[in-house]
C-alpha cells in the first residue's frame, strides 16, 4: 500500500471527494491545491525520455554541488505535450522542463511558462549562442529558457548502394532523387530507395517543413497568413512530390504513413533504403557499428532542392524552461534558474551537458564555442563531414507554423497530408483544408 | 461397421477442429512469446524466425535488473539511452507499473465487494419502495461508455488534486466495475431460495445478519467471480489510466507498456517481452479460476 | 406462550392482487390451528404475517395485547418449519438446529443441551455432524422440526411441512406432530391443503379460499356442518355428491324432488326450509351416508344403475347413475353388485346437506359470520 | 396506533424499507458520485467553450458545441468508421463464436483444455493484445507478411495497417480475437440449455445432423445470439485502446472512429467543451442501446 500513501491518498482526499461529490459544479477554472504543493528545497524536473543517462549523470553532479535534490521524471516524446498540459492544468508540482519550440506560444499564452530574462546569469549565455537558438526561445519579446539541443533535418544516403548502382554523386535536386531511386530500384538494390516517415506523430511537422522549405515553399508567410495552399509560394510542390514518389514512382513505401521517425531510422539503419530524411544527429547512430548495419556508409548531402528552392531545411530548438509556479516562489525560482544554467549554460565553467549530449548521442548544440572543442571535432570527424554539417546548418530555417494554435492545427494538417498521400484527397484539397483550419484557428 | 466408420470420422473431425481452434487462439500469443526471446538483430530478420535461433533473456533482464542507482558521468551508458540493444530507459518503470496496477486492482476489487454485496442482497431479497428503480439505475450505469466519463472525471479529479495519483484510478474504476459486480451478485442471490432468507430471519437474524451469516457463505463462488472480474478489469484498464496518470509514480502496467511503443528508442523484441509480462498474471488467474469465471460470466451476461 | 389475534387484517400487493381480505381471527393460546384451503387461498400469507415475513397492509395483528404490525421477524418469538425445510446447506445439522439459539445469544452450554435433547427426541442424534445434503427427505424434515423445537417459541408455525414426504411417512409424522404439540404446550399454526391432515391434527380448522375465510371451527363441525358448498366439497374423500332439484311441500313435510327421485327431509331440516316451496336447491350426500342393508323406505330410497364397482379393501365404492347424475356411495365389501344391475339404497336423511343452488350457502347451518 | 381497517398503506414493512436503504446506501453513493454525477456534469461542461490551453477564459456558449460537432465533417466520418467497424466485428464474432461453441458442446478428450485455453484472449489486457497484433501486422518484419511470404501467397512484403483499405478490417480482427471467447461462452450456455430430447425427437423424425442443426440448434440459439449481438455491439461502439495503439486513427482518417475523435478533441485539441459534447452524444446513443438491452433481455423487474 505504501505507494498509495506516498501519493497522499488518505482520509483527507476521500473526505475531499465525498465533499466534492456534493458540489453540483466544481469550478471549470482550475484552483490550486495544497496537497500537491512542492517542497521548497527540492525541484521537479521533467523531460521527454531522451538521453536519460546523460541527464541523470549531470543531475547527480548538480545535487552534489548545490545540495538541492531534484525529482527527475520523463515521458515519451510522442505523448509529451498531452502529459505536460495535463500536469499544468492539474497544477502538478513542476519547476523545470524541456520545451519544444513549437509549443512555446501555446504554453506561454496559457501562462504555464515563465520568462527567464529576469535572470542576468542566464541571459549572459545568449552572447555565445547562435541567434537561431535565441530567436527560437523568444515569444512576444521575452526569452523563455536556455538551450537543451538544437538540430535540423538532414538528407542522408548510403554511399555503398549508390556506388553499386553506378551513381557518382548524391542527388542535388528532388528530381534527381527520383531518377537515382528508379535506378536503384531497377538494380534491385532497394524496393523503396527513399525512407520517408509520414506517420502522424510529433516528428511529422519537422519532416513536412524540411520538404516544403527545400522546395522553396512556406506554410505561412511572415504576416502569419496561411499560404500553404498557394501553388507558387506554398507547400504544393513538396506534397505533390511526395504523392508522386509514393504512388507514381513507387520509390517511397506506401507504408510511410505508418512509419514513425524511429522505425524509419531502424529501417534505414538495417539497410533497406538508400536515402533518408532524418534528424541530423542520428548520423552518429547510423554510423555506429553497434546500432547500425550500414555503419560507415552513411553520408550526409545537402537537402535536395525543389524546382523553385534552394537547399533549405528545417531547424528546431528544444530548450529548458521554467514554470510559472516555480517563478512565483523565490527559493524555487532561484534553484530552478541554477538548474537551467547547469544544463543550458555552463556547469563548473564548461558547457558540460551540451558536450555530453553531443559526445554520447550526437545531438547538435547551439553554443558556438563548442565547435572549437577538440573532442567535439574529433568525434565529428569520426562519423560525419563537419563542413557539410555546418553548411547545411546555415541553411536551416525556423518553422513558420509556430503559433498559439499549433497543437490543434498540427492534427488537421497531418491528416490532410496523409489523405493526399494515400490518395483520398487531391494535393490541392488537402492543402486547402489545412490552410482553412489555420485561418479558423488564428481567428479563434 | 458403418458405426465405427462414423465414429472414426467424428474423431478426425473433432481433432481437426481442435487444432484449428488452438491455432487461432494460441498462435498470436506464441509468436509474441517467441519474439520476446529474440535479440534485436534476429527479430528484424526476413522472413521471421518462428523459433528464436539465438534465444536471449536480455529483454527480461533489462526489466528485472533495474537498481535505481545514482548515474554519474562515469557510470552512464554512452550513446543513446539504449545503446545497442534498443532497450528503452523506461524499462525499469515496468515493475513499479505492475505494482501500481496490483494496488489499484486489489483496492478496486475490495471496494467492489464492500459496496456490491449488500446492495445485491437488498435488491434480491428485500421488498422495498424503489427496488426496481435502483435495479434500473444499476443496469443503466452498467452501459455508460468509459469514454463519456473521461472529461468530467478529468476536471473532477483535477479539482480534487488527485491527478497522477492512484486514488484517481481507484475511484473512477468503481464506475466501470460496481454495476457489473452488483449484477452478477444480484443474479446469484436471486437464485438462492427465498425460504432460506425467511428461515434465517425467523431464526433471529436481522437483514444484515441474514446476509452475513447465511448468504455470504453460500455466495462464495460468485464472490470469487466478482473479485476476479473487478481485478482483471482494473488490471487491464487503459483509457482512464492514460488520462489521469502522467508519471511512473502512478502509471499502471498498460500505460507503461503502451508508452514503450512511442518511446524514443524502441525494440520490437523488448516490447514483446513487456507484453509477455503483462499477460502472464491475467492468464494464470483465468486458467486457475476458469470454472468461476465461466459461471460468473454467464450469470453476469445472460440476463443482459 | 401466546394468543394471536387478527383484527380486520388485509393484504394487498402493489399490483393490486388481494391475498387476504379483512381477516378477523383469534388464535387461542396453546391451540393447534390449521389453515386449510387450495393454493392461493391466502393461508401462507396469513402464516407469514404471524412470522413477520409479510407486512400487514391493513388492520392489526396482536400477540396477546401487543400490536405486532411493525415488529420484524427476528424480534418476534416464533419458530417456523418450511415446506422446503430451508436448512442452511453450509451448516452441519447441529449448527442448523443451534443457529436460532445462537442468534438469540443463549449460553453455549444451554444451547448444547437443548440441541442434543431435541435431536434425541427426533431420533436424529446420530446425524448431528452431517450436512443437510447428506440427509434423506424424512431426516431433513426432522432437522427442520428440531430447529424450530429447540427455540421453545411462543408460536410454532408450519407451512405444509409434510407435503414433501411420501405417503407412509406422512401418516406417521402426523401422529408425532400431534404428540409434539402436547409436549410443547404452545400455539401451533399449521398450513396445509390436505383436508385429511387438517382433520387429524387440528383443534380448529380455518377453511379459506381466495383470501376469504369460509368457516372456522373444530374438525367435526367443519365436516358435519359445512356452511357452504365449497367447505362441504373441500373436506371428505371421495368428495360429497351433489344433486340439484327442487323443494316440494306436501302433507307430512318437505321433500327434495328430482324426477323420480323424491326424498323426505328430516324434521330439523324441514322446519328450516318450510317456507321455500319450489326453491332450486342442491342436495349434498356424502358417500358414506347410505345404508345398503336396510331395504329403503319410501322417501329415502335412492334407485340407480351400477356403473362401476371399486373395492378399496376395507369396503367398496359404487358408481351409481341416478336421474342422469353420477353418484359415489361407500358400501360394505360383503355385498356383490355387478355393473349394469339396478340397486336401491337407503339414504341416511339425517346426515343430508342442503344448499341454496344460487348462493351455495347451506340452508341448514346458517351463521352470521359468513362474508360471501 | 396503526390504521385498523380503512385505507391501505404501501405493503412494505418499515423495517425492510429502512434496512434496504442502509444496504443500498454505499452502492447508491458510488453510482451517483462516479456515474450519474459525471454524466450530468459533462452536459454542464458541454455548454462552455472550455479550452485547457486557455485556462482563464471559459465563456458559456449554450448548445454551440453540439452544433459545432454536428457540422464537423470529421465527426460524421468517425460515425461511419465506427459503424463499419462494429458491423464487421460483431458479424465475425458471431460466426466464429458459433463454430467454437459447437465444438466445445461436443464431448471428447481435451475439451477441458480447449475451454481453459479459450479464456486466454479474454483475460489479457487490450494493450498487450494491441502490441501483439501491431507486431504481427508490422509491414517490415511482421509475422503476417512472413507467413504469407513463406506460403507463397505474396511475392513481396505488403503494407497492412498502412493501407487505408485494410486498416479497419485488421483492427476489427484484433478486436474479434479478444472478444470471441466471451461470445463463445454465452452461446455455449444457451446450447447446453437446449433439452436433449429435442434432438432425440428430431433424430426419431429422421433428421440428419445438418437438419438438426438448422431446425433445432439455430432457432433455439436465438436468445444467445441476441445477447451476444447487443453486448458486443456495445463493446465495439465504444472501443478505444486498439485504435490508440495500432493506428492513432490513421492512416489519414481510415480508422478515425468516434471514440478516437473524443480523445483527439479533448486531449490533443484540448477543447473540453466540444469534447464533452461529443462524449455526451456517445453516452446518449449508448443509453438507447442500453434501453434496447433491457427490453430485449426482458430483465424481469
Amino acid at each position: 500500500m505504501s505507494a498509495i500513501w506516498k501519493h497522499r491518498v488518505g482520509r483527507r482526499d476521500f473526505l475531499k471527494l465525498s465533499a466534492a461529490a456534493g458540489l453540483a459544479s466544481t469550478g471549470l477554472v482550475p484552483t490550486g491545491n495544497p496537497a500537491l504543493a512542492a517542497a521548497a528545497d527540492s525541484l521537479n524536473f521533467f523531460t521527454w525520455s531522451a538521453a536519460v543517462d546523460q541527464v541523470k549523470s549531470h543531475l547527480t553532479a548538480f545535487e552534489a554541488k548545490y545540495g538541492v535534490n531534484v525529482n527527475y521524471n520523463n515521458a515519451p516524446w510522442a505523448q509529451y505535450r498531452e502529459t505536460m498540459i495535463t500536469k499544468f492544468v492539474g497544477r502538478a508540482p513542476l519547476d523545470v522542463l524541456w520545451v519544444s519550440d513549437t509549443w512555446l506560444p501555446e504554453w506561454a499564452e496559457a501562462g504555464w511558462l515563465a520568462p527567464v530574462d529576469g535572470w542576468p546569469e542566464l541571459m549572459k549565455y545568449n552572447a555565445e549562442a547562435s541567434d537561431f537558438c535565441t530567436r527560437s526561445m523568444l515569444y512576444k519579446g521575452h526569452q523563455y529558457g536556455l538551450t537543451y539541443y538544437t538540430d535540423y533535418m538532414a538528407f542522408f544516403y548510403d554511399e555503398d548502394k549508390l556506388k553499386r548502382a553506378g551513381i557518382a554523386a548524391p542527388p542535388a535536386t528532388w528530381n534527381e532523387v527520383v531518377q537515382q531511386s528508379l535506378k536503384l530500384k531497377k538494380a534491385g538494390l532497394s524496393e523503396y530507395p527513399l525512407m520517408l516517415s509520414m506517420a502522424r506523430e510529433t516528428w511529422l511537422i519537422e519532416f513536412m517543413s524540411a520538404l516544403v522549405f527545400s522546395h522553396g515553399g512556406r506554410f505561412v508567410d511572415d504576416e502569419g497568413r496561411a499560404v500553404m495552399a498557394d501553388r507558387r509560394l506554398g507547400a504544393h510542390d513538396a506534397l505533390q512530390w511526395v504523392v508522386d514518389a509514393v504512388n507514381k514512382h513507387k520509390i517511397v513505401s506506401p507504408a510511410c504513413v505508418e512509419i514513425g521517425e524511429l522505425n524509419g531510422l531502424k529501417a534505414f539503419s538495417s539497410g533497406n533504403h538508400a536515402f533518408a530524411l532524418i534528424g541530423r544527429y542520428r548520423i552518429r547512430t547510423l554510423n555506429d557499428p553497434q546500432q547500425s548495419q550500414i555503419a560507415g556508409r552513411v553520408k550526409q548531402a545537402l537537402m535536395p532542392a525543389g524546382p523553385g528552392g534552394a537547399h533549405a531545411t528545417v531547424g528546431w530548438m528544444r530548450f529548458h524552461g521554467m514554470t510559472t509556479q516555480a517563478a512565483a516562489d523565490n527559493t524555487r525560482a532561484a534553484n530552478a534558474a541554477k538548474l537551467i544554467e547547469w544544463f543550458g549554460g555552463k556547469a563548473d565553467g564548461k558547457y558540460q551537458f551540451q558536450k555530453l549530449l553531443f559526445l554520447d548521442v550526437g545531438s547538435g548544440f547551439g553554443v558556438k564555442p563548442l565547435f572549437q572543442d577538440p573532442d567535439v571535432r574529433a568525434a565529428y570527424n569520426k562519423y560525419a563531414d563537419i563542413a557539410m554539417v555546418e553548411k547545411q546548418q546555415a541553411l536551416a530555417r525556423k518553422k513558420d507554423v509556430i503559433s498559439r494554435w499549433f497543437g490543434e492545427w498540427d492534427e488537421q494538417n497531418g491528416t490532410a497530408w496523409q489523405e493526399a498521400i494515400v490518395g483520398k484527397a487531391s494535393v490541392d484539397e488537402a492543402l486547402k483544408k489545412s490552410a482553412q483550419s489555420w485561418n479558423d484557428l488564428s481567428k479563434s | 461397421m458403418t458405426v465405427t466408420l462414423r465414429r472414426l470420422g467424428r474423431r478426425a473431425l473433432l481433432t481437426a477442429a481442435s487444432v484449428l481452434f488452438l491455432t487461432y487462439v494460441l498462435a498470436p500469443v506464441a509468436w509474441m512469446a517467441s519474439s520476446s526471446f529474440q535479440p534485436e538483430t534476429e527479430i528484424t530478420s526476413v522472413p521471421p524466425h518462428w523459433i528464436p535461433h539465438a534465444p536471449t533473456l536480455d529483454n527480461f533482464r533489462a526489466i528485472f535488473t533495474t537498481g535505481e542507482k545514482a548515474v554519474t558521468y562515469e557510470t552512464r551508458r554512452q550513446g543513446d539511452p539504449a545503446t545497442g540493444k534498443f532497450i528503452p530507459s523506461t524499462a525499469k518503470n515496468l515493475l513499479p507499473g505492475m505494482a501500481n496496477s496490483l494496488i489499484v486492482a486489489l483496492s478496486v476489487a475490495g471496494l467492489n465487494l464492500l459496496v456490491s454485496i449488500p446492495a445485491a442482497y437488498a435488491m434480491a431479497k428485500v421488498r422495498f419502495v424503489g427496488r426496481s428503480a435502483s435495479i434500473y439505475l444499476m443496469l443503466t450505469t452498467r452501459v455508460i461508455p468509459d469514454i463519456a466519463l473521461v472529461v468530467p472525471f478529468f476536471l473532477f479529479i483535477r479539482k480534487l488534486g488527485l491527478l497522477d495519483n492512484l486514488a484517481s484510478l481507484i475511484i473512477t474504476y468503481l464506475a466501470i466495475t460496481v454495476p457489473f459486480s452488483v449484477f452478477i451478485l444480484l443474479g446469484y442471490f436471486e437464485s438462492l431460495p427465498d425460504e432460506l432468507d425467511k428461515a434465517a430471519r425467523v431464526d433471529g437474524c436481522s437483514r444484515l445478519q441474514a446476509l452475513l451469516r447465511v448468504f455470504l457463505p453460500l455466495a462464495l463462488p460468485s464472490l470469487v467471480a466478482v473479485t476476479l472480474f473487478t481485478f482483471l478489469t482494473s488490471w487491464n484498464e487503459f483509457l482512464l489510466a492514460l488520462m489521469f496518470t502522467q508519471t511512473p509514480a502512478s502509471q499502471t502496467m498498460p500505460i507503461i507498456v503502451a508508452s514503450f511503443t512511442s518511446d524514443f528508442t524502441i525494440s520490437f523484441s523488448f516490447i514483446n517481452a513487456a507484453g509477455v509480462l503483462a499477460v502472464v498474471p491475467p492468464i494464470i488467474l483465468a486458467v486457475m479460476f476458469e470454472r468461476y469465471i465461466v459461471s460468473g460470466l454467464t450469470a453476469g451476461a445472460v440476463k443482459g | 406462550m401466546a394468543r394471536i389475534k387478527f383484527e380486520a387484517v388485509g393484504k394487498r400487493y402493489p399490483n393490486g392482487f388481494v391475498a387476504l381480505e379483512n381477516l378477523t381471527l383469534d388464535i387461542r393460546d396453546k391451540e393447534f390451528l390449521v389453515l386449510l384451503g387450495p393454493s392461493g387461498c391466502g393461508k401462507t400469507t396469513t402464516l407469514n404475517m404471524i412470522a413477520g415475513l409479510e407486512d400487514v397492509s391493513q388492520g392489526t395483528l396482536y400477540f396477546d395485547d401487543a400490536v405486532m404490525n411493525a415488529v420484524p421477524p427476528h424480534r418476534r418469538d416464533v419458530a417456523m418449519v418450511f415446506q422446503s425445510y430451508a436448512l442452511y446447506p453450509h451448516k452441519s445439522v447441529y449448527d442448523n438446529i443451534a443457529f436460532g439459539l445462537m442468534m438469540r445469544k443463549h449460553p453455549k452450554a444451554e444451547i448444547d443441551a437443548r440441541v442434543r435433547d431435541a435431536a434425541r427426541r427426533l431420533e436424529i442424534d446420530a446425524l448431528l455432524d452431517r450436512r443437510p445434503s447428506q440427509l434423506s427427505g424424512g431426516q431433513r424434515q426432522r432437522v427442520a422440526l428440531g430447529r424450530a423445537m429447540v427455540r421453545q417459541p411462543a408460536a410454532f408455525l408450519m407451512d405444509e411441512p409434510l407435503s414433501n414426504l411420501d405417503a407412509a411417512l406422512r401418516i406417521s409424522t402426523r401422529a408425532e406432530l400431534k404428540q409434539l404439540h402436547q409436549t410443547m404446550q404452545t400455539t401451533f399454526v399449521y398450513v396445509t391443503h390436505d383436508q385429511a391432515e387438517a382433520l387429524t391434527l387440528a383443534d380448529r380448522i380455518v377453511v379459506m379460499r381466495e383470501g376469504v375465510v369460509h368457516q372456522i371451527g373444530p374438525p367435526e363441525e367443519i365436516y358435519e356442518e359445512p356452511r357452504n358448498m365449497f367447505v362441504a366439497s373441500f373436506l371428505g374423500n371421495p368428495p360429497i355428491n351433489y344433486v340439484d332439484g327442487t323443494l316440494r311441500q306436501d302433507g307430512e313435510g318437505v321433500r327434495f324432488v328430482r324426477g323420480t327421485l323424491s326424498i323426505a327431509l328430516p324434521p330439523h331440516v324441514a322446519q328450516k326450509v318450510s317456507a321455500d316451496q319450489g326453491r332450486e336447491v342442491m342436495l349434498g350426500l356424502r358417500p358414506e351416508d347410505v345404508d345398503e342393508r336396510a331395504t329403503p323406505r319410501e322417501g329415502e330410497a335412492l334407485h340407480g344403475r351400477v356403473t362401476s364397482v371399486l373395492p378399496v379393501g376395507s369396503d367398496q365404492f359404487l358408481g351409481l347413475e341416478a336421474e342422469g347424475k353420477l353418484l359415489f356411495c361407500r358400501v360394505g365389501k360383503e355385498l356383490h353388485h355387478r355393473q349394469g344391475e339396478n340397486v336401491a339404497l337407503a339414504v341416511n336423511t339425517h346426515r343430508l346437506q342442503l344448499f341454496d343452488k344460487a348462493s351455495g350457502q347451506s340452508l341448514i347451518w346458517q351463521t352470521g359470520m359468513q362474508v360471501l | 396506533m396503526p390504521p385498523v381497517g380503512g385505507r391501505f398503506h404501501y405493503p412494505v414493512s418499515a423495517y425492510d424499507q429502512r434496512s434496504a436503504m442502509v444496504l443500498l446506501a454505499p452502492m447508491m453513493l458510488v453510482l451517483l458520485a462516479v456515474a450519474v454525477f459525471p454524466v450530468l456534469y459533462s452536459f454542464w461542461v458541454s455548454l462552455f467553450d472550455l479550452k485547457l490551453t486557455r485556462p482563464l477564459r471559459v465563456p458559456f456558449v449554450g448548445l454551440e458545441n453540439y452544433v459545432h460537432v454536428f457540422r464537423d465533417a470529421l465527426f460524421w466520418t468517425s460515425v461511419a468508421r465506427t459503424a463499419t467497424f462494429t458491423v464487421m466485428s460483431v458479424a465475425a464474432i458471431m460466426v466464429i463464436a458459433l463454430l467454437m461453441a459447437l465444438l466445445l458442446n461436443e464431448q471428447f478428450r481435451g475439451r477441458r483444455v480447449l475451454s481453459a485455453v479459450l479464456l486466454i484472449p479474454w483475460a489479457i489486457p487490450y494493450v498487450a493484445n494491441a502490441l501483439m497484433w501491431k507486431w504481427i501486422y508490422d509491414s517490415g518484419y511482421g509475422a503476417l507478411n512472413g507467413l504469407l511470404y513463406q506460403l507463397d501467397f505474396i511475392d513481396k512484403y505488403m503494407v497492412w495497417l498502412g493501407d487505408t483499405r485494410k486498416t479497419l478490417a485488421l483492427i476489427a480482427n484484433a478486436f474479434v480475437w479478444k472478444e470471441v471467447p466471451l461470445a463463445t461462452i454465452l452461446l455455449l450456455v444457451t446450447m447446453k440449455s437446449i433439452p436433449a430430447d429435442l434432438y432425440g425427437a428430431a433424430k426419431v423424425d429422421g433428421a440428419d445432423v445438418w437438419r438438426r442443426f438448422m431446425h433445432v440448434t439455430l432457432p433455439l440459439l436465438r436468445p444467445g445470439f441476441t445477447l451476444v449481438m447487443i453486448y458486443e455491439t456495445m463493446m465495439a461502439v465504444r472501443h478505444f485502446d486498439l485504435f490508440f495503439i495500432l493506428t492513432e486513427g490513421g492512416p489519414a482518417d481510415a480508422s478515425h472512429v468516434v471514440a478516437w475523435e473524443v480523445y483527439v478533441e479533448t486531449f490533443r485539441r484540448l477543447s473540453f467543451g466540444t469534447g464533452s459534447a461529443l462524449a455526451y452524444i456517445v453516452a446518449l446513443v449508448t443509453f438507447l442501446l442500453a434501453y434496447s438491452i433491457i427490453r430485449t433481455m426482458g430483465r424481469k423487474l
